[in-house]
């Protein structure tokens, strides 16, 4: 586990990233109430032992997220996923991909 | 003028299992573009599950994410409980759960094989496979009592002991499953028609599958050594025989082949795990309830899933994230469409074998 | 491709693998899934089934008497059986059946 | 033959042409380890599509497509009459063009496509018909069909002919492996897609007319010996339902390629080996 700042996103996964040592597996993000945010970049090792390395970060839901797609392309899934149920900003990111107009909005935001 | 026309494949088309809409841009029927929509059967399983269904439910109700996988799902989540109440099984239980899960990644292997072959065109194969399929359907239906939702696993062990029927059943089906597992590869490799449909068509090369985070079979298929099995301790794959299982090309051939000789390889992990079963409690008792978070990987017929949990000391779950192998796939699978004729899209699609319930959950 | 071919010619001369199902009856297995059933003489209403019932299908209705009615939809059922496992008197007042649902 | 036993086959080819479709379906179904459908299907089937809604697209569409049918059937008509072969080949050309036509005339991607398919599969399998119409003459002398019928058994001469027709036959009744002008599972049935009700009756009994265009093109190797000639149909009727159990469907450029090599080439090794048997 390892915590990292929002502006650092970037550097920070470029440094760390490699596509053939490291499988990114998901963002994941959990509404934690109050206005606070957690978004976890789970990363694991090729041909090791149930190694995991997470960059977790808080953030509110009014900021605008930096993407990741630049590095890593199959994570426009997990940032259109958020983007659509949490209802987070994300640059160059579109929503709509899961819910359409006449869905609730962001479903998995805490109502508190 | 336009010089590509739109053709769409989807949302409905009689060559997809589930909605999809792939919108491919094509030159005189060479894709250059791909548009994709995924979203058609979004159910709010995870918006469910920590709202609507206690900790003890969601398990039967994570087995609704998919129809074919259904068992991967239940499996994930349980274990991922287990981890938070630190609960231990015994070998008799992980050797059941491992059997169900094998037994589940033949049929699912089987069906995406008789899709891929119905979306060449070859009907025959199709219903061959399908007509196989039955052998290990049967196997699973006398072991958990259900055909399709086996609800099988439950938190602390599994539901069901395997009887001594239930055994001889799965030993004279699965050895002539082998048999006919052998006489398929040999159909698919000595056929000239498929030859021209699956050779060097949507091939992944090695590198890309590492670049776009391919998994499953599909990675496997290039080259790339990409296993949760081999990567996870959780289950002892190791003692029951598990073999990783690459192939060279990338290609929908390659792709075939290395599902059937997985097949194989599930078949030799069910027969060690039937021959060596002990006798044992098949349920443990646990008390309290969940407080804390986890993470666990687990292989699926179609590659890795993921779940993160979270609780807080309460019978409803605070999150629950579900990651399903075709989720982070269709960046890749778009960037094979790219360049391949739309002729052979529909077989590329059914060789990916993508699982939209799942993507949309 | 003569493999296949050698196959398919083969198959004229084999049994169909598929059932002409509403005339003829698929084998069932043992200990195949079916429907719950319950009695009430032996019932204890402890509620343990309707509590963890995943998809309500059992549902004890109130009534002006003591003990509630107990209601069981056969179509919300998903045959999980985990109302079976944790009642406490399992087999008697609560079971379960390899009887299919009625089709209406 | 009569006229009127001549007219009565004509007339009626759509009714047993059904009831071969039925038997082509219930073999397949067999060679696949199924029960299959009753022989009668395409009756049920029929009466099903009268029921539905009369759906019109665009009136070109359906006019090109009724134009297809009867001409079809007209050359049915003049195959049973006894008609020129070479006048039979270029009226079935003409329906095919109809029909092509019918397909480029809606807005459906499919459909277009399927039409553009299917002028390639023309393009692939006309001239194979045509070099063993050559053939034919070479050996009987005539294009006649009446003449071809009543000359003497000469199936010797005409054995690569018969070989290379084998290819036509998957070709025409648009079966697998040569089957990528229909493409089910592609293109969604090609020009098939957009008729519906009564309308897709039509297209569908085509089919059995077709069948009947293809494998009287086969009975008529075996000139005056009828029964040869029926075991001829019923061979290619076996092989052909066999291959198309085995094979995957190939994409239209293989197809063109597969044809002008083994197909066209047969042809003229034929033609070289009734010169030679005619020394």
């Amino acid at each position: 586990m390892q915590e990292i700042k929002i502006e650092n996103l970037i550097e920070e996964i470029t440094s760390f990233y490699d596509p053939k040592l490291h499988h990114f597996v998901c963002l994941n993000a959990n509404d934690l109430g109050e206005n606070r945010l957690k978004l976890q970049w789970i990363f694991t090792f090729y041909n090791q032992e149930d190694n995991y390395q997470i960059f977790w970060t808080i953030c509110s839901f009014d900021e605008v997220l930096p993407t990741i797609t630049k590095i890593i392309p199959s994570a426009i899934m997990s940032e259109a996923e958020i983007v659509d149920l949490f209802g987070v900003q994300i640059k160059d990111i579109q929503g709509g991909l899961y819910l359409d107009e006449t869905s609730p909005i962001s479903p998995l935001r805490c109502s508190i | 003028m336009k010089k590509t026309i739109t053709i769409p494949l989807g949302s409905q088309h009689i060559s997809l299992l589930e909605p999809v809409r792939f919108n491919f841009s094509c030159e005189n029927e060479k894709i250059t573009d791909v548009d994709y929509n995924v979203g058609f059967v979004h159910r709010g399983i995870e918006k469910a599950c920590t709202e609507k269904f206690e900790y003890k439910q969601v398990g039967y109700v994570v087995a609704r994410v998919c129809g074919l996988c259904a068992i991967t799902h239940t499996m994930a989540y349980t274990l991922g409980i287990e981890h938070i109440l630190n609960i231990k099984t015994n070998k008799k239980i992980d050797y059941l759960r491992i059997l169900m899960l094998e037994l589940d990644r033949i049929h699912s292997h089987l069906l995406c094989l008789a899709h891929t072959a119905e979306n060449s065109g070859f009907e025959g194969m199709f219903m061959k496979i399908m007509g196989d399929r039955e052998l290990v359907m049967d196997i699973q239906e006398a072991i958990s009592g259900n055909r399709v939702q086996f609800d099988f696993v439950c938190i602390g062990g599994v539901n069901r002991d395997i009887s001594t029927e239930c055994e001889k059943l799965a030993f004279t089906n699965l050895a002539l499953l082998d048999k006919k597992v052998d006489d398929l590869i040999g159909k698919f490799t000595s056929n000239w028609s498929t030859a021209l449909k699956y050779k060097n068509i949507g091939a992944l090369s090695y590198d890309d599958a590492f670049n776009f985070n391919a998994l499953g079979p599909l990675a496997r298929a290039a080259g790339a050594a990409i296993d949760v099995r081999a990567e996870s301790s959780i289950l002892p794959y190791k003692e029951v025989g598990y073999k990783m299982i690459l192939g060279q090309n990338g290609d929908i051939y390659d792709r075939n082949l290395v599902r059937l000789k997985e097949i194989k390889n599930s078949i030799l992990m069910c027969q060690n795990i039937l021959s060596g079963l002990t006798e044992g409690e098949i349920l443990v008792k646990f008390k309290g309830k969940p407080n804390g978070e986890s993470f666990t990987r687990l292989e699926a017929p179609r590659g890795e899933i993921f779940y993160y949990l979270n609780a807080n000391g309460t019978n409803m779950l605070q999150r629950v994230r579900i990651k399903t192998p075709t989720f982070s796939q269709i960046p890749g699978m778009v960037e094979i469409f790219k360049g391949s004729d739309y002729a052979d899209a529909p077989a590329i699609l059914a060789s990916f074998d993508p699982c939209m319930s799942c993507t949309a959950k | 491709m003569i493999k296949s071919i050698i196959e398919s010619f083969s198959n004229l001369f084999a049994k169909s693998e598929t059932i002409n199902y509403p005339y003829e009856q698929i084998a069932k297995f043992k200990n195949y899934r079916g429907l719950i059933e319950y009695s009430a003489d032996e019932c204890i209403f402890c509620y343990k089934c309707e509590k963890v019932c995943p998809p309500d299908a059992i549902v004890f209705k109130p009534t002006k008497e003591k003990n509630r009615l107990y209601e069981y939809n056969p179509n919300l059922c998903i045959y999980c059986g985990e109302c079976v496992r944790n009642c406490p008197k399992e087999d008697l007042a609560l079971w379960q059946s390899e009887k299919k649902p009625k089709i209406i | 033959m009569s006229i009127v036993f001549s007219f009565m086959l004509g007339f009626f080819a759509p009714i047993y042409g059904g009831i071969f479709y039925g038997i082509d379906r219930v073999l397949k179904a067999k060679m696949q380890r199924r029960k299959g459908p009753p022989v009668l299907q395409p009756f049920y089937d029929m009466l099903k599509l009268f029921s539905k809604t009369k759906f019109i697209v665009n009136a070109p569409h359906t006019i090109w497509m009724i134009f297809y049918f009867l001409s079809l059937w007209a050359v049915v008509f003049m195959i049973f009459f006894g008609g020129n072969l070479l006048y039979i080949i270029f009226g079935h050309l003409l329906a095919t063009v109809f029909f092509i036509i019918s397909g480029y005339s809606v807005n459906s991607i499919f459909s277009q496509l399927g039409s553009n398919r299917k002028l390639l599969s023309v393009v692939a399998y006309e001239p194979i018909l045509i070099v063993n119409a050559i053939c034919i003459y070479l050996v009987f002398g005539t294009f006649e069909i009446s003449e071809i019928l009543a000359a003497p058994n000469n199936f010797n001469s005409l054995v690569f002919t018969f070989l290379s027709l084998l290819f036509v036959v998957p070709t025409v009744l648009k079966l697998s492996p040569f089957d990528a002008s229909k493409a089910h599972q592609e293109i969604v049935g090609g020009i098939e897609v957009e008729f519906g009700g009564v309308f897709y009756e039509l297209v569908y009994a085509a089919k059995f007319l077709e069948m009947i265009f293809v494998y009287s093109f086969i009975f008529i190797l075996a000139s005056n010996d009828y029964i040869f000639g029926t075991f001829l149909v019923v061979f290619s009727f076996f092989a052909v339902a066999l291959v198309d159990n085995s094979t995957a469907r190939i994409k239209i450029d293989s197809l063109l390629k597969a044809l002008y090599m083994y197909g066209f080439g047969l042809g003229i090794v034929s033609i070289f080996w009734i010169l030679l048997c005619c020394i």
